[in-house]
């Protein structure tokens, strides 16, 4: 986010995305009693400090630390919601979702729909996601597609601390379930963010750069690699317009299609598996709504399907990079 | 006998409405499928029937009875089984998720020990609301070797939430024995390996359940942590309204039959003197009760089809398509 | 299939796609002792009646009911398979499998890799999917999609007696873990198979009808939709080129790329929700491949992104059926 | 004596492993991070050191001490640890994902309570080869409220699998007390419930546990059905690698080290006459048979980039993209 965009009594601190994430919670926690967390290992603060010291403040009962039970986790959040709390349920990483799926799938997600609408399944399910660290295969998966395709869900995807801080607000507030994926890669990423924090509205995207030459739309982790390799070929006189979508469902459908329709060239990046990821919504979309006619070329960069391997160099064999992005759009221009 | 009585009239009402749902579903009146709980109504009476209006409970795919019991408008229920307008759930749901939130129905459920988890959730943030309302949770004994059911009674226990856990052992797990499937002692042996006391009771007495529910529950709502019912009752039925359940052995069901909740009851009902005439009332106001919920539900509209689109999201719901 | 393919020898016979399946297990429970079933009720026939009888044949040992324990059955049939032999892991109605995610994405899809080839997964999982007899939310999910996206799994999606049989007999014969995904609502639907039944090879369309003006590509249950719509439409003087992937993973572009380079209009039709379906991959992949300017039109239809509901008319408006195709092909012809 | 000996060895070897592969760590010389079993050698020692080659295990995020003792080549744990060709998973696992096959390893799970399925359908796969082989399966005390665990006693009881069941009960999960998460008297009570025998073991006593891991391997590979074996350890270091676990009360980590399972072992040796000098000759070629290791993993190629793309799928495996 500008930070000029912000109101001019505002405080503005730079801090990382992990410690905005925290000031969210406990900004909603102070704001709403209601507000709670339950996951393993939060009351000793989260394994990445996104709880840090909030048991101190808040107490065993708001900042629950749980057994290994994913299950039991996801939907032992979803009851508690329905009488009417409104729990941030924490997977600790998203792989372990896994362990939880009928109770996102089958129930979370379409639990207010089966019931007619009288189910209020409040929830915010945070999910730290993508490769970190030499994870390996069980801990480094990007599947925020799927959740797109599921009804039911919000689907959270952001890649600056102002943007976290703000869609977690949004989804600690909202009446629907909100699938918030923590950009695992990013958390000590840095960034203006206001003592105050609103909430963002979800299906917004960012305008992080404007170009004529090339509409490249990305989220969560791969925004900085789209970023710099924006600069790289601004610098070869490329104009880029570059999207960070922030949210997958709602997803700006209008924003991308004004600037496809402007640039007639759409690059779509994200680090999961190219194969059924979300930037074939959103190249098929495009090709729907403005017809093939209104595209010069368009691309998608992801992963190749394939588990992530832990060796260095075969994590970064099949990582999406600025390099990877640089050449893709090289190879754009010239269609 | 007041109370047994008014538990007598709960299960007839409980068995009429299924029974008319059935003869429906063989007309071809309603769509899709019933798990009936024909021979089990004593479980979901005796337990709804010591509940709070503000006591919570979840359900099963077998859940009308525990609607029903726990004050479920009938008009709605039958509607919902119809997938008519006006259903419990607007005819999104239909019988395997029936729910009455205005009741503290929080669903019945299709997938098995669904429930489960939502209960002792739902019993964590009732202490969270400062509230002593407590949570009954029904699953079958199929339901025992899911895993949900393991982590729900350390989660339970450990938070020492108000939630009673009630096990409704039919024998069956739809068409499998459900001995046959399960390993150990079984359900009360496996609740007390986590600490949370439980008992066994004849689930086709229902004064016997209710009893036993009224003291467990009363533990529960002192801050006495979890407890566990484990309720033995028979499925007189199929597992669902196409199934005959024919690989069963005859003679167990007929032994059933005369064990069934609605006749023990009646036969204590006769001891004590009621008039006989009175029960069959009883039965028959019931079924005219339940008749007039088909007839209600038959002349009901369908949804609107843009309906469909409602329900789901504030944010981002999908514009309704050109119908 | 098309009869006049197989060797003049087989005998072929009308049977319906539930049977066909049946012959396929039998087949290769009778050559390869090594596999076995296991899920819930197999040994009463399975829900569907696939297994019907088959345990008076083979035995409770290789026709096992299961406790309802989705977890341990996923999980179980890949432990089995890690000492050699060859499950078929019924998961009853695919919604059921939401119950055994971690075992299916974590285990089953990744184990080969994880451990750099040492693991061989032969597991089959067969999930009967979609829409069913008013099932609602619960019980009517298409998702294969997911699986297409993720890493490890070959997933097949038939729509005919014969192709159920011969893909089945390829996934039990392969070395890697097959997703197969039953078509509940073709469950009865007939067709010739012989009683021999050859392997099917993974990724390779059947071309259902040969046309020039349209390329429509679908799979499972839709393609007896689709078949009508093609036939209303040649009525109206519509060629129209059908194809039936048969599988999602692999999945045969070289079949759709030539279809839709000569047709220039392309209509992907799913029962599954559009919104982050495989249509939309397909869609990507074309434009990809083809360049924009190489289509006139193209376009997807699936469900709206809503929960299934119970109720007939609400089922009906938002199903996939042939008059939507119908009319989504007059508009691309339009276009 | 002699056997005390051998087991005093593969324990210093595990403890010399770990060790070294933590300097490596520090040094930068290998990616990720690890999760050490330091303190808990004796569980893997013992249990290991009872098993045929040809009978299988299942382990955790923790290891290398399962891995080591069942046999696997150290020289490619160590490369796999170091992500380098070579490695046991053509570095493909890491330390998380540790597998041999080829001596019945079948692998290290990131996912906590992820190897009790896989157990529990080795074992009924072995059923069906005719084999006399048998699981023995790993797992913390953290996962003892995965509903996994329940669901994997259940299996193993009702179709009587040869599977010994090993908690490591370490006293922790991750950061949190495991019994701060953990109902009721524990996992014995909970595999009785199931009608699994279960017994309790000083998990740092590595004779005790070779010996307990004996007696019920024997009545599980007679075809008694499973059993689970529960010992009592301690983990001396942090959760993973970063980790310096400074929350945990010094009391009790400076008691845990008094009882060290090395140390106990070697007390034991020396007041049975072992020469000092001997042993510590083991420790020390533990140390240069590890640091040798750690040399070959640091000169050892990395993989080739396209290997990435190797070991996915025989049918519809990507092509190579360009690199
Ligand atoms: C997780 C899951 N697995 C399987 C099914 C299919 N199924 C529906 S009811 C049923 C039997 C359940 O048995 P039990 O829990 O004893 O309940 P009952 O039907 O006897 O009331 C099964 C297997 C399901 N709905 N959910
Ligand atoms: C399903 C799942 N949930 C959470 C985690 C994260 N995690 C890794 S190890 C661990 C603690 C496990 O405790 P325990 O089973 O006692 O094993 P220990 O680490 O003590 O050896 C946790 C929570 C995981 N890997 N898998
Ligand atoms: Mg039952
Ligand atoms: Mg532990």
């Amino acid at each position: 986010m500008d930070a000029s965009l912000l109101p001019p009594t505002a405080t503005v601190e730079t801090i990382t995305l992990v410690e905005a994430t925290r000031r969210a919670v406990r900004q909603e926690m102070r704001r709403d009693p209601l507000v709670w967390v339950l996951g393993e290992d939060v009351a000793r603060g989260g394994i990445f400090g996104q709880y840090r010291d909030l048991v101190d403040e808040f107490g065993p009962e708001r900042i629950v630390s749980t057994p290994i039970s994913e299950a039991t986790i996801m939907g032992a959040g979803l009851g508690a919601a329905l009488v009417g709390t409104r729990p941030i349920i924490e997977m600790r990483i998203f792989d372990f979702a896994l362990c939880a799926m009928d109770e996102l799938v089958n129930q979370i997600a379409k639990i207010r729909y089966m019931f007619g609408g009288q189910a209020k399944p409040a929830v915010v399910i945070r999910a730290p996601h993508g490769l970190w660290r030499s994870s390996a295969a069980q801990h480094s998966q990007s599947l925020e597609a799927w959740f797109a395709h599921l009804p039911g869900l919000v689907v959270a995807v952001p890649a600056t601390p102002a943007d976290a801080a703000g869609l977690l607000v949004a989804a600690i507030r909202s009446d629907d379930p909100v699938l918030f994926f923590d950009p695992k890669a990013l958390f000590g990423a840095t960034g203006p963010v206001p003592q105050e924090i609103a909430p963002l509205p979800f299906g917004v995207a960012r305008h992080v750069r404007e170009g004529d030459d090339l509409t490249l739309v990305c989220w969560s982790s791969i925004v900085p690699e789209g970023e710099r390799a924006a600069e790289a070929l601004e610098r070869e006189g490329i104009g880029v317009d570059l999207l960070d979508l922030r949210t997958l469902w709602p997803w700006d459908e209008a924003a991308v299609l004004a600037s496809a329709a402007r640039t007639r060239r759409l690059l779509v990046v994200h680090e999961a598996v190219r194969t059924g990821g979300f930037g074939g919504e959103i190249v098929a979309r495009v090709v729907e709504r403005l017809g093939p006619g209104a595209l010069k070329a368009a691309r998608r960069i992801g992963a190749p399907r394939l588990p992530v391997p832990f060796s260095p160099p075969l994590e970064e064999a099949m990582r999406v990079t600025e390099a990877k992005i640089v050449a893709a759009a090289r190879s754009l221009l010239g269609a | 006998m007041a109370r047994l009585m008014e538990l007598y009239r709960l299960m007839a009402r409980i068995r009429a409405f299924e029974e008319v749902a059935l003869v429906a579903h063989a007309a071809g009146e309603l769509p899709g499928y019933l798990h009936p709980s024909i021979g089990q109504e004593a479980v979901a009476a005796g337990v709804c029937s010591v509940l709070r209006r503000d006591d919570r409970i979840t359900s099963t795919h077998r859940g009308h009875g525990h609607a029903l019991a726990k004050g479920a408008d009938v008009r709605g229920m039958m509607r919902e089984l119809f997938g008519r307008a006006g259903g419990a759930c607007r005819g999104k749901g239909g019988s395997m998720h029936i729910a009455d939130f205005s009741v503290g129905m929080l669903g019945a459920n299709g997938v098995v020990a669904g429930g489960i988890p939502i209960a002792v959730g739902a019993a964590q943030g009732l202490r969270l609301l400062g509230s002593d309302s407590i949570v009954a949770c029904f699953f079958g004994d199929g339901a025992i070797n899911r895993g949900p059911f393991l982590e729900g009674l350390n989660w339970a226990a450990l938070y020492r939430l108000p939630v009673l856990f009630v096990c409704e052992d039919n024998m069956v797990a739809a068409f499998t024995a459900a001995r046959s499937v399960t390993a150990g002692p079984g359900v009360v042996a496996r609740a007390e390996s986590f600490g949370v006391a439980a008992e066994s009771v004849d689930g086709n007495d229902v004064e016997a359940v209710a009893e036993a529910a009224q003291r467990l529950i009363a533990c529960v709502r002192r801050g006495g942590g979890p407890r566990l019912l484990h309720a033995r009752t028979y499925r007189l039925l199929g597992h669902t309204s196409t199934d005959e359940a024919a690989w069963r052995d005859p003679d167990e069901v007929a032994q059933a039959k005369a064990n069934d909740p609605l006749v023990r009851a009646r036969d204590r009902l006769l001891a004590a003197g009621v008039d006989g005439a009175v029960l069959d009332a009883v039965l028959a106001e019931a079924r005219v009760e339940m008749e007039a919920a088909r007839a209600d539900a038959l002349q009901a509209p369908w949804p609107e089809p843009a309906e469909a689109w409602e329900d789901v999201q504030d944010i981002g719901a999908e514009p309704v398509e050109q119908l």
